[in-house]
């Protein structure tokens, strides 16, 4: 995995990168990626991930947060539908994703950086090919910065001083 | 504290409808008691004060200013500075100060947009010469000023520190009223609560409730719900799971989904998006096309979940843009459709 | 917060880690982080002094959080978790940031990101630390009865090892009788031991075994409960025969004037009756009345049998009977279904008449079989001159299943011995690789090499009876690409068998369902960890056993189920079991009764109780998946070590370089006049 | 599945107009019988059948594309070719040009220059007999038949390209052609070499080829006793019936099987009269055959389910 310079596929990059935060189920993918890890398959240093037993832990809470905090874009991975080690908690995860795509595409947030997919322990490419795609994808999309977004201050024209201001 | 050994009180009303104020008078007959235990000193809707009455007070002198609205100018912030520094105890009083309510609304947008909507755009707009005002006016009389309006509307406790926070739109008089009587009794929470329940609307709510499976969503339009059923058991999108209890829960017992005035429950850090995640999980579907099949029967997802606390939730407001070295707001239908290979 | 004491654990993992990632620097960067107290990397820290480092830590620094990066929690979190116990630290007081399979291992290509993202990780663990809380784990008693689903040959081992350890199971098994697959072989490979001989004692055994509860013609509909405690409703189908009154004499069968294909027992090769007993060993020996294929209950007139009976015994109106079985633990073994051969018509099972498969030859081979043991075509007389064998039918094929059916290559050297034993046709058999990889194997493959069968490398294009040149008329021409040779052959010979992959059971998905358990993308039943634990599942108190969790032959059959009953019989004589604290607790003061969380639990662990109007989990069924408490609206479920503010620190900490904070504006706001 | 109105756009081929007119015949007429509309792509141009793929790529996949940019300006969603190999030559540009980038905006830049584009995925390209089988069903084909090939021995001929190389049916060995002659009432033999090549162009250029390739499904069908070879293609139709003889002559056999497109068939089972089914333009004549319709078939199993007592039971058909 060579080093890549992000600015050719966005300019807003500079000299910095992507920054995925990652949801891994303990029991499918977290295993998957221990799996590319052991298979030494390369990928890009872009994902940060957390371990949560279930998708089904996954709370928009953390998504909206981690994209506050500064993330560029989620990935929540799980088992394959049908293959849920607690049976279904991928489906509640596949609900709320496709919720709060919804939601945050309101804040206009690019729904591609929010992301839900699958890779079972044994699918260490899947995974691999999974950070890959996704890092591409925020690659193209261009920083988030929420931080310009709410420390937004300024008036729309100049005000007075502050002690002139009249209540006439 | 005065001469007459009364505590001070001011009463401000910054970016709200006035709602606010009239409940302060909602306690009825209590307000005696307010008149007779506070020395009111600033209550511009009422009584005649001027700003400079609130500068000649020493910092601090005043023991307690109920601000209403949220900060949507300069003027707002320059007030909920200077009572700040004037109050001993700053509460938040009411939705729009707590969590930006309905003026938070305008967090959607950007002033841009606004400004082209309210004096160009708007059905009802008439203003042939297309005059949008301006902070500074020269007129042959001398220099008019306006105080300049925000990009982004904020909650009071984003802006100056706040000791207490009363939500509601507007506050039950209840907790007005019990608020008062904490003041007046001295036996204040510790700074930073929020004087109302840890529970939610259901808690309330007279109605019956089942497990959850939703296969679509109704608009209060499209059906007449069952008076005794729980709404959202009935497909009729309700906040009231999440959010704070407090108000008796007054809209579901008018056959109405609770709007989630009262703001999130104690201790949650976004109230939408614990409606996303808690609505999510009870979809009857197991598919991408079934989950967007029944999503699609609810329209406006941010307006319904973050309705009350836009400008408090985590993202506070839409995404801004740099453009010829302004912020603006991206427009929303230029947010892309989902890609369909990307769905699931 | 009072002041927290974390310690900070950088693993070199000889040159894995400290390979790629600058430990060193990450080791003085972790030490200035807030509430960190010590900072150190190590060699190998999973090493014995590398544990006793964080030992002495504890103990001389007063640490209260640990975090130790090194690889992945899956391989060494309960070795670190027992050494922060040892020192007198709650082991849940310990976190693993994972910079070796995470980090080092995937992006050796750059070393300075991989380097960024290791603190990344590290600050987000030491964030989480301290917001981890000390956990016990709780105990239930465990009820000594055990069930074991699927009489088999993983069944029956695993059911007699419990009852001869003194303890009462239930065996249930679907079909009439038990015994699976192997009471269907002939020989078994390598040694070529009877099958019938080995199995017929223990299942004799099973049967009369006082501490077992044989269910045969059985099912299990409904299971609840957790570990030790499981509550289970079995359906006994109804025999229509009173076995108080059978004596098992056979007279029944003999006058049954129904012959049907036995689909089952003799695999399509063979008939039986409609009352039926399926083999002459059958264990219990009662016999059946095939419902759907008896001519009284089709028309209404015939009751041969019960003419006949000599007890009295055939009772045509019995009915199913519902039994509530409560048992400590439950042993799955369901077996294997054979691929259905038809799926691959280039093969022509079901077309050309002489096409067969493994198991109708297993059938044919056995002395008790429709044939006497005679290798015939399916004119039920003519002896093959030549036969073929095709290996990987169904399996290692991605169009079908990928999987290696590991016991296919064997059985085909076992029936390229038998035909040359039993006939004078040239064999030859079809492969890609043989595996025959365990004690003895090779050894038979080399005898029956010497035997004289032809190994052809290739995977087989098509059987077919088209004749294209002299010599092949009348003939099954078996097309291959022989890769040895480099050349397309056409080998005509008169016989086929079809190596048939095993499958898992076609109703796996729904077992599983039923059972809480996990199955895999080809439908194996998942067990907990494919290397350490290949016998317990994900739901405590369920073992699997045999073809189920994969296919596999005898000998690993039988170990697997002596093993799963071992598993049983320690939380047996532990007397109770504990139940891992990562559960979700709902705060029932603050409940408002939604009921959101109701029916998200795939458990049914949460409970709503109508007065006061509160949801309840109950934490011997909850298994800490965390869904409800994602779900919850008014945040009051708490997921324990996974709590919401445990993971928004994580998040915190994983962008400490990214992040701006969260800046509340509470400065004088600055109006801008520019 | 189905068109919303039953109409579709027909990519008509070089073949349909000339060799294979009994094809277009027949099956304009059991469109008419079924209520479905086939729009003709105008101005369409040649395929490049199979040998413009193996010559020169860009140009062939560029020329495909034309008829692919015409077709979707005629707003249907479906592109149906009735000859195998123009259905996949529409089928692979279309398919490979959304699977490959380059190769889209290669062959866009080409059409751009006769003021055409395509956007790949725009069309669904089907072969006749998928939208007989699929959009219609063999239900609804069953209810149309008066006259039932009773009696008749076919044997389902498929040709090596209709179900290659991306297809829904099984592409060793499918069955939706035997399932629709069956709906026709006719008697299906098995043909194990239904999927196997009739030599395509292999007449022109290497006869020996050609004619063995030819010699093994005849003798097949024959094995078989099939009375008739039923074809999708007007390739295999024209090489099974036009070098017959040949093959007769070369290795001494005496094969007469009649080679008729499934349409034909189609249109005899609904009572359609032969002369509006082209039928007389084959070489190797149909007459002999066709008198069979009608009649009870005498039985003559190859392989006799119980010969005596002894004999095995075979497993059922899988359903």
């Amino acid at each position: 995995m060579p080093k890549q310079d992000y600015s050719e596929l966005n300019p807003l990059w500079g000299d910095r990168g992507p920054v995925i935060v990652g949801f891994l189920c303990n029991w499918c993918s977290y295993r998957a990626a221990d799996l590319a890890g052991t298979s030494r398959f390369g990928y890009p240093a872009t994902l940060r991930d957390i371990r949560i037993m279930c998708t089904g832990r996954f709370d928009p809470t953390f998504a909206i947060k981690a994209l506050r905090d500064g993330a560029d874009g989620i990935l929540i991975m799980g088992c394959h539908p049908g293959q849920c080690h607690y049976q279904e908690g991928n489906y509640k995860a596949m609900r709320r994703v496709a919720l709060l795509r919804r939601t945050l595409a309101q804040l206009g947030v690019h729904p591609d950086r929010i992301q839900l997919a699958w890779a079972s322990a044994a699918e260490g490419t899947t995974f691999t090919q999974t950070v890959m795609r996704m890092t591409e994808t925020i690659a193209k999309l261009g920083p988030l910065q929420w931080r310009d977004t709410v420390s937004d201050l300024a008036p729309r024209t100049p005000a007075p001083e502050a002690e002139e201001v009249s209540h006439g | 504290m005065a001469e007459n050994g009364k505590p001070k009180l001011a009463l401000y009303w910054a970016a709200s409808c006035g709602g606010c104020e009239i409940s302060v008078l909602a306690i009825h007959e209590k307000i005696l008691d307010v008149a007779e235990a506070f020395d009111i000193v600033f209550w511009p809707c009422v009584m005649d004060f001027k700003v400079s009455d609130v500068e000649a007070l020493e910092d601090g002198e005043i023991d307690v200013c109920l601000f209403n609205g949220a900060i949507r100018t300069d003027e707002n912030a320059h007030m909920a500075h200077l009572l700040r520094r004037k109050s001993k105890v700053m509460v938040a009083y009411g939705s729009c100060a707590m969590e930006g309510c309905m003026p938070g609304l305008a967090n959607f947008y950007d002033r841009e947009r606004i400004m082209q909507f309210v004096y160009h755009d708007s059905p009802s707009t008439d203003n042939p010469d297309g005059v949008e005002p301006q902070t500074r006016t020269e007129v042959p009389e001398g220099e008019l000023t306006l105080p300049g309006f925000w990009n982004t509307v904020r909650t009071l406790d984003q802006i100056v520190p706040v000791e207490y926070f009363i939500p509601g739109c507007p506050p039950e008089a209840k907790w007005t009223e019990a608020a008062i009587n904490a003041i007046i009794s001295g036996e204040l929470p510790p700074p930073g609560s929020v004087i109302g329940m840890d529970v939610t609307v259901c808690d309330e709510c007279p109605r019956e409730r089942s497990e959850k499976k939703i296969t679509r969503f109704y608009r209060p339009y499209e059906i007449i719900p069952d008076p005794d059923i729980c709404l959202l058991d009935q497909g009729l999108f309700c906040a009231g799971i999440a959010t704070r209890a407090g108000c008796g829960a007054l809209c579901p017992q008018v056959n109405m989904g609770c709007r989630g005035c009262y703001g999130p429950n104690e201790g949650v850090v976004d109230g939408g998006a614990r409606l996303i995640s808690a609505i999510a999980s009870v979809i009857d579907a197991k598919t991408p096309e079934e989950i967007d099949a029944v999503l699609d029967t609810l329209p406006d997802p941010a307006g319904y979940f973050y309705r009350f606390t836009l400008a408090r939730s985590l993202m506070e407001r839409t995404r801004l843009e740099r453009q010829n070295g302004h912020k603006v707001a991206r427009p929303l239908e230029e947010v892309p459709r989902l890609d369909p290979a990307l769905k699931e | 917060m009072t002041e927290e004491k974390v310690g900070v654990y950088i693993c070199h993992c000889g040159n894995n880690i400290a390979g790629t990632i600058d430990v060193e620097a990450v080791s003085e960067w972790a030490a200035t982080l807030p509430h960190v107290a010590v900072a150190r990397d190590y060699r190998f820290m999973c090493s014995s002094l590398g544990q006793e480092l964080v030992e002495q830590d504890i103990k001389e620094l007063g640490l209260t959080r640990v975090v130790v990066a090194a690889c992945s929690p899956h391989m060494h979190e309960p070795t670190f978790r027992k050494a922060c116990e040892r020192a007198g630290l709650n082991p849940y007081l310990m976190e693993m940031a994972n910079i070796r399979e995470h980090a080092s291992w995937v992006h050796q290509h750059d070393k300075e990101a991989a380097t960024e993202k290791a603190k990344a990780l590290i600050s987000g663990a030491v964030k989480r630390a301290l917001e981890l809380s000390p956990l016990e784990p709780s105990r239930v008693p465990i009820q000594e009865a055990t069930l074991v689903v699927g009489g088999g040959i993983a069944g029956i081992t695993t059911a007699l090892e419990i009852a001869d350890a003194g303890h009462p199971v239930y065996l249930v098994e679907r079909e009439p009788s038990i015994g699976g697959h192997m009471a269907q072989l002939d020989k078994t490979f390598p040694t070529l031991d009877c099958s019938s001989c080995i199995l017929t004692p223990k299942m004799f055994d099973t049967g009369n075994h006082p501490n077992i509860t044989l269910l045969s013609y059985s099912e299990v509909e409904e299971v609840s409960g957790y570990v030790g405690n499981f509550t289970v409703r079995v359906r006994k189908k109804a025999r229509k025969v009173n076995t108080d009154l059978c004596t098992g004499c056979g007279e029944c069968w003999s006058r049954c004037p129904a012959k049907v294909v036995d689909t089952v027992y003799e695999a399509g090769l063979g008939y039986r009756t409609a009352i039926y007993r399926p083999f002459p060993q059958a264990v219990p020996k009662y016999p059946v009345i095939d419902v759907e294929n008896c001519i009284y209950f089709q028309k209404g007139t015939c009751k041969a049998c019960e003419k006949f009976c000599p007890t009295g015994a055939i009772d045509f109106e019995q009915e199913d009977e519902i039994l509530e079985l409560e048992v400590g633990n439950i042993v799955l073994a369901t077996g294997y279904d054979l691929f259905d051969a038809r799926r691959i018509p280039q093969y022509g099972y079901g077309r050309l008449a002489n096409v067969f498969t493994s198991l109708e030859f297993e059938r044919m081979v056995n002395a008790a079989g429709p044939t006497g043991g005679k290798v015939v075509l399916r004119d039920g007389v003519t002896e093959p001159q030549s036969v073929a064998i095709i290996h990987c039918v169904g399996s290692r094929d991605k169009n079908y299943n990928p999987y290696c059916s590991a016991t296919c290559c064997m059985a085909a050297l076992k029936f390229g011995h038998l035909v040359k034993e039993k006939t004078d046709a040239e064999v030859y058999s079809f492969y890609i690789d043989v595996r025959a990889a365990f004690k003895d194997y090779e050894e038979f493959y080399n005898r029956v090499l010497e035997e004289g069968v032809h190994f052809v490398r290739g995977r087989v294009a098509e059987v077919t009876d088209a004749a294209r040149q002299p010599g092949e008329e009348g003939k099954l021409i078996v097309q291959v690409e022989d890769t040895l040779i480099g050349k397309q052959r056409r080998i005509p010979v008169d016989m086929v068998i079809l190596m048939a992959a095993m499958e898992p059971r076609a109703d796996a998905e729904e077992i599983a369902h039923l059972f809480g358990v996990g199955c895999s993308a080809a439908g194996f039943f998942t067990e907990r960890h494919p290397k350490l634990d290949p016998i317990a599942t994900m739901s405590d108190g369920i073992f699997i056993a045999g073809a189920c969790q994969g296919p596999k032959d005898i000998p690993a059959t039988v170990g697997q189920g002596a093993a799963a009953a071992a598993r049983v019989l320690t939380l047996i004589s532990q007397g109770e079991v504990e139940i891992e604290p990562v559960r979700a607790i709902i705060d029932e003061e603050r409940c408002s009764g939604c009921r959101i969380c109701n029916n998200l639990c795939p458990y049914g662990a949460i409970d709503y109780i109508e007065d006061p109007g509160v949801s309840r989990v109950n934490p011997a069924l909850c298994k800490g998946c965390g869904t409800c408490v994602a779900a919850c609206p008014s945040q009051v479920i708490t997921g324990q070590h996974f709590t919401f503010e445990s993971i928004m620190s994580q998040i915190e900490g994983l962008l400490y370089d990214v992040s701006n904070g969260h800046e509340t504006y509470a400065e004088p706001a600055p109006l801008e006049t520019a | 599945m189905s068109q919303p109105n039953g109409t579709y756009a027909f990519y008509p081929g070089c073949s349909m107009g000339v060799s294979a007119r009994a094809y277009d015949q027949s099956f304009r007429r059991v469109a008419e019988v079924l209520g479905l509309e086939f729009q003709d792509v105008d101005d369409w141009n040649c395929c490049g059948a199979t040998e413009y793929f193996t010559l020169n790529r860009l140009p062939a996949y560029s020329l495909v594309a034309r008829n692919l940019s015409l077709a979707a300006g005629m707003g249907k969603e479906d592109l149906v070719a009735a000859c195998s190999a123009c259905y996949l030559n529409l089928h692979k540009t279309d398919s490979y040009m959304g699977k490959y980038p380059d190769l889209n905006e290669k062959v866009n830049r080409a059409l751009a220059a006769g003021g055409l584009h395509y956007d790949p995925g725009t069309l669904r390209v089907r072969h006749l007999l998928d939208v007989l089988v699929e959009d219609i069903g063999y239900e609804a084909i069953g209810e149309h038949v008066t006259q039932p090939l009773k009696g008749l021995r076919v044997a389902p001929y498929y040709g090596c390209l209709v179900v290659r190389p991306e297809s829904n049916y099984d592409p060793e060995y499918p069955t939706h052609l035997d399932d629709l002659m069956r709906a026709l009432g006719a008697t299906v033999v098995d043909f194990p070499l239904k999927t196997h090549c009739c030599g395509g162009h292999m007449t022109q250029i290497s006869e020996e080829t050609a004619y063995e390739l030819l010699r093994r499904l005849l003798a097949n069908a024959a094995e078989y006793n099939a009375d008739v070879i039923v074809t999708v293609c007007p390739m295999c139709q024209l090489n099974l019936d036009a070098y017959q003889s040949e093959v007769n002559r070369v290795f001494g056999t005496d094969y007469h099987i009649p080679i008729l497109f499934f349409t034909q068939l189609i249109g005899l089972a609904f009572g359609v009269a032969a002369e509006d089914l082209g039928f007389g333009a084959e070489i190797v004549p149909a007459d002999e055959a066709l008198k069979k319709i009608g009649q009870e078939e005498a039985p003559k199993p190859r392989t006799p389910r119980r010969r005596d007592k002894k004999a095995l039971p075979m497993p059922p058909p899988l359903s």
